[in-house]
């Protein structure tokens, strides 16, 4: 009978605990970020598919040495590129990335010897359809923001 | 005073009910089969591979190390102690010391993560049980050190940090600190988790004494990790088969003899606490020094077969990698703990009622992609 | 620490001594065995059946060969000294047209780990079952069974566990052919 | 009976209808905003300003929806079973004395008539779960069944200690027998009873119960029963229920006020009666929202061992107690 007693009471008073614990919550502020008017700044290292970066005159540094074509787990990458005259190293022509493929582990990135490719911190992607993620096309990504940047 | 349960009243009309494949409970996508008598599951048959990818055939046609992504995927909430088994495999087979400064890194972030995975499943857990603000008070918590993890590694859940030799990239600049405060900060909610959670009787009465799985059970199925600690055996394998860094750091091993759903929920809670300790002692400790040892860029691991087991969040994990000195494995072979931990539910789940049925299966702390790989 | 308490590494090496005994008499069954190789030239350096090996090295303590039919009085001893069950699987080799199955038991309070082998005909893969002495090898068995295609005689529920119902082929066998998935080209 | 008296029933029941629709709309709103709150996220804040449309977007949606009928489910229960939710609901809120003129109709036995009304969803819950054919809504109706029963009579002990107490069914009169300060109120009657405090934490517990709210929502039971009785139900048929649970959870909170709390009656004496009447029945709202997003919810059989084996009992002791007092006081 005094176990009961003690049971219910005992009971009873972790509940209001409980109780007291939400309440407190209750009044603080909000943890959440509202997305889609406020985000979040994507960290240094943040992983999102590879960009190129360029050289002072705009071009891609990538030489096209397929090192990263070959380290990839996932075959995601097709590089293709040209000798041109006077010039001592290959130029990339196409750099093809398969995102519905891509897994981000990073191994092309390390791999690279002219640190042609980084990930990019672009986060909110969406497509409509999957044609959009299939293929990433580098070489015209770039040429974009060369644009933009002219502007 | 004791609330005995109701009792079955024996073989009557019985009807099955199909819990899953898409179900609130089973935490992804795992089907059930229940032979229901009323309220009591007389008989339980798990439908598992919905999510089955083959990884170990993954790991048979590419190189050694382009498999390290795939390890994240096996568990996703502690990619980080996968990704350790496996590169701590081939470092064992091709004999790469690695650095010290790395070791640690790989214990702060595997103790980062299993509290990160410990989290997710108290919150999935209390949303087992029906209370739904405790998931997002995790998720608060969680989301910190997921912030931490991000910024040093680049992903959210599937790292692929770690590297054969080491890691990918040294600390960040604010890693340390922020893990000091973390650390700090998360003390005082693992006390308020308990007041709020641990000792609310209506918790108390839904999981105490509720699915018993006692240590011979466990061993019958090879069953580990918290399930084993719940049922009072000291069995750890950052203890029993002491790997990494862990053996010159002190923590303790939190044991319940009750093997009840309570018992394996206590030892969860008390191993976040453990786990806080090793991470102050190890960003106490932590060494200068580069964090990638000299690997050769070709893998090649001598002929034989060596295994390397790591305390996942969810019990023994571990990788058996046969080599036969190509570049490419012979065989990859993933021990998953869910896999073992799950296969004792369609005995221990028999005469229970629903609801302690899915209070007990949420005790295991299940995900689906490890017991499917 | 110490990794194997002394005591029960003795057990160990009274109990598998006791196979390694059986072992060059030819066994009744199974042709196309290792020691029937070994029988006709005296091997060079043959692996002990049953050796002590290097946790660190290897991550296993004990490494024991035994006969196929040798399974199931090996998990028995095994289970009489209190070890569970780890993993069972297989290896293929096909150059041996043998697969090799792996049992991995391991000790709950010692943290020792063993590792018990044996190789069947890739011809006639059949083992007996495990899942009456350890319920469970039940899953592991269901496993192996499905990608590997090897029969474990007296399984109680020998169905797919992982993969479909209908998956016809055994995926980890080194043969493996995948079936071209019209709905994964794009 | 006068001229007047049936322009005024209608213009009743339109009031009562439109705030029963409105009410419930607005309690899904300050459900997610509360359950933001105690969770610390925003809630709902996209639809109008704080998210206030969002009830109406909700209902639009809802009403949009195509009314499906599961293959083999006995198709009139099915439609029938929120039909059946519905009007005992807004009956109840006829007999609720929102102030001293403020009430539909006064019964002298408004108390049975409301009890009468409030169990009535059982039956409703009960042929929804079962006619729909689904497995988790057999199990639900079953569990709803004797949850009910359970329930029933320690709430009913409880209201007899109160009775006997105010010493009249009617609902304006027992409100009427709180009048004065805010110790006169039944909560603190405990000249009459010391136990009254206990008394009506069971009323709160089991009102609770019968309203199918956590943590005693057996019947909703989301992570085991996915929606239990109401599984099936899509568009506005689902969109019934839920007004309904919100039309009882009100109801029950306002037989608190009217039982426990002084009615309308006024603590400290500014404001019409009205306003003090809504204070105290939001206020018992917000505490239900509060509990639901604080506890777990029990276990099934712990569910009934509380009522069988501590909430009955009690509720009985209360009662022989103020038997007693009432007596020798």
């Amino acid at each position: 009978m005094k176990n009961i007693f003690k049971e219910v009471v005992g009971g009873f008073y972790t509940l209001t605990v409980g109780m007291g614990i939400t309440l407190r919550e209750f009044f603080r502020k909000p943890v959440t970020v509202h997305y889609p008017r406020e985000s979040l700044k994507m960290p240094e290292r943040y992983r999102s598919h590879l960009i190129f970066t360029s050289n002072d005159d705009g071009s891609s540094k990538c030489i096209a040495c397929n090192l990263c074509v070959k380290a990839c787990p996932t075959d995601c990458i097709i590089v293709d590129g040209e000798k041109k005259e006077g010039e001592k190293k290959k130029s990339v022509t196409k750099y093809d990335l398969d995102f519905t493929r891509c897994s981000l582990c990073g191994a092309c990135v390390e791999v690279c010897p002219t640190d042609a490719i980084v990930f990019s911190k672009r986060y909110n992607l969406a497509a409509t359809d999957r044609q959009q993620f299939h293929i990433i096309d580098l070489c015209r990504d770039l040429e974009e923001r060369n644009k933009k940047k002219a502007q | 005073m004791e609330l005995h349960p109701v009792q079955s009243t024996g073989p009557q009309e019985t009807f099955v009910l199909n819990l899953g494949p898409q179900h609130p409970a089973t935490h992804g996508v795992l089907r059930v089969k229940l032979t229901m008598d009323g309220e009591f599951i007389n008989d339980a048959v798990i439908v598992a591979g919905y999510v089955h990818r083959e990884h170990e055939k993954m790991g048979e046609n590419r190189p050694w190390d382009q498999f390290l992504p795939n390890t994240g995927r096996i568990d996703y909430l502690s990619a980080m102690m996968y990704t350790h088994a496996y590169v701590g495999a081939i470092e064992r087979a091709c004999g790469i010391e690695v650095p010290p400064r790395a070791e640690y890194v790989r214990v702060i972030t595997s103790e980062l993560n299993r509290i990160a995975s410990h989290l997710v499943w108290w919150g999935a857990y209390l949303l087992d049980l029906g209370g739904m603000t405790p998931l997002l008070y995790a998720f608060d918590d969680r989301e910190k050190i997921l912030d931490l993890l991000e910024a040093l590694t680049g992903a959210r859940l599937t790292y692929c940090y770690y590297r054969v030799g080491g890691l990918a990239e040294d600390l960040d600049d604010g890693f340390v600190e922020g893990t000091r405060e973390f650390v700090k900060e998360f003390r005082p909610r693992l006390k308020m988790f308990r007041r709020l959670v641990s000792e609310n009787i209506i918790f108390r009465k839904r999981v105490e004494g509720i699915g018993i799985i006692d240590a011979e059970m466990c061993r019958k199925y090879g069953a580990t990790g918290p399930m084993i600690r719940g049922a009072g055996i000291p069995n750890d394998v950052r203890r029993a088969e002491p790997y990494s860094v862990y053996p010159e750091l002190d923590f303790e091993i939190p044991v319940d003899p009750a093997a009840d759903s309570m018992a394996r929920y206590k030892v969860r809670m008390e191993e976040m606490e453990q786990s806080l300790r090793i991470i102050e002692q190890c960003l106490d400790r932590l060494p200068e020094g580069p964090v990638m040892a000299k690997v050769p860029r070709v893998l090649k691991p001598p002929e034989g077969d060596y295994c390397y087991a790591t305390e996942a969040a969810r019990g023994r994990f571990e990788v058996r990698i046969v080599s036969t000195g190509k570049p490419v494995a012979h065989r990859v072979r993933l021990r998953t703990p869910c896999f073992g931990n799950l296969s004792l539910f369609e005995e221990a789940a028999r005469g229970m009622m629903l609801a302690d049925g899915i209070a007990m299966m949420g005790s295991l702390d299940l995900v689906i992609p490890d017991i499917d790989r | 620490m110490s990794r194997c308490p002394d005591n029960l590494l003795e057990r160990f090496q009274e109990l598998f001594p006791a196979m390694n005994m059986e072992k060059p008499a030819p066994s009744e069954e199974s042709a196309g065995e290792e020691d029937g190789a070994d029988a006709a030239v005296p091997p060079p350096p043959p692996p002990p059946p049953c050796r002590k090996t290097e946790h660190a090295k290897v991550g296993y303590d004990l490494d024991a060969i035994v006969e196929p039919h040798q399974i199931e009085e090996a998990a028995k001893l095994l289970d009489h000294e209190g070890f569970a069950i780890d993993m069972i699987t297989a290896v293929d080799w096909p150059d041996a047209e043998q697969f090799e199955l792996v049992y991995d038991f391991m000790h709950f309070q010692a943290g020792t780990r063993v590792c018990v082998r044996t190789r069947i005909p890739r011809d006639r893969p059949e083992i007996a079952t495990l899942a009456h002495i350890y319920p469970g090898a039940n899953w592991h068995e269901r496993e192996t069974a499905e990608f590997y295609g090897i029969q474990f005689t007296g399984h109680p529920n020998p169905i797919h566990l992982l993969l479909p119902e209908d998956f016809v082929g055994y995926p980890l066998r080194k043969d493996f052919k995948p079936q071209p998935d019209p709905l994964l080209e794009p | 009976m006068t001229a007047a008296e049936p322009i005024r029933l209608l213009l009743f029941l339109v009031g009562v209808a439109t705030f029963v629709g409105l009410n419930a709309a607005y309690l899904v709103w300050v459900e997610r905003k509360g359950a933001g709150r105690f969770q610390r996220r925003a809630g709902p804040t996209e639809v109008g300003y704080a998210g206030l449309l969002q009830p109406i977007a909700d209902a639009g949606k809802l009403m949009s929806k195509q009314l499906i009928v599961p293959p083999g489910a006995d198709r009139v229960l099915f439609r029938l079973a929120p039909i059946m939710m519905m009007p005992p609901a807004i009956m109840a809120f006829a007999l609720l004395p929102f102030s001293e003129s403020l009430v539909g109709i006064d019964m002298n036995v408004g108390l049975i008539a409301l009890f009468a009304f409030s169990s009535f969803n059982v039956i409703a819950v009960m042929l929804a779960g079962w006619s729909s054919r689904n497995k988790y809504g057999i199990i639900s109706a079953a569990r709803v069944v004797s949850q009910n029963v359970a329930y029933e009579i320690p709430m009913m002990l409880v209201i007899i200690t109160v009775l006997m107490v105010s010493g009249t069914l009617s609902l304006t009169a027992i409100v009427d027998g709180q009048s004065g300060a805010f110790w006169n109120w039944n909560l603190f009657a405990l000249a009459s009873n010391p136990l009254m405090p206990v008394t009506f934490i069971i009323f709160f517990i089991c009102m609770l119960s019968e309203t199918n709210r956590a943590p005693f929502d057996m019947a909703e039971a989301e992570s085991e029963l996915v929606a239990g009785a109401y599984t099936e139900y899509a568009g506005m048929g689902f969109g019934v229920f839920f007004m309904a649970e919100y039309a009882n959870i009100v109801i029950g909170c306002a037989l608190a006020v009217v039982l426990f709390l002084g009615g309308w009656h006024s603590p400290v004496g500014v404001f019409p009666g009205v306003f003090w009447f809504l204070v105290k029945l939001y206020f018992m709202v917000f505490l239900v929202i509060w509990v639901r997003w604080t506890f777990p919810r029990t276990q099934f059989y712990g569910l009934l061992n509380l009522s069988w084996k501590i909430l009955i009992p009690i509720s009985i002791f209360t009662l022989l107690l103020s038997a007693v007092m009432i007596k020798l006081v």
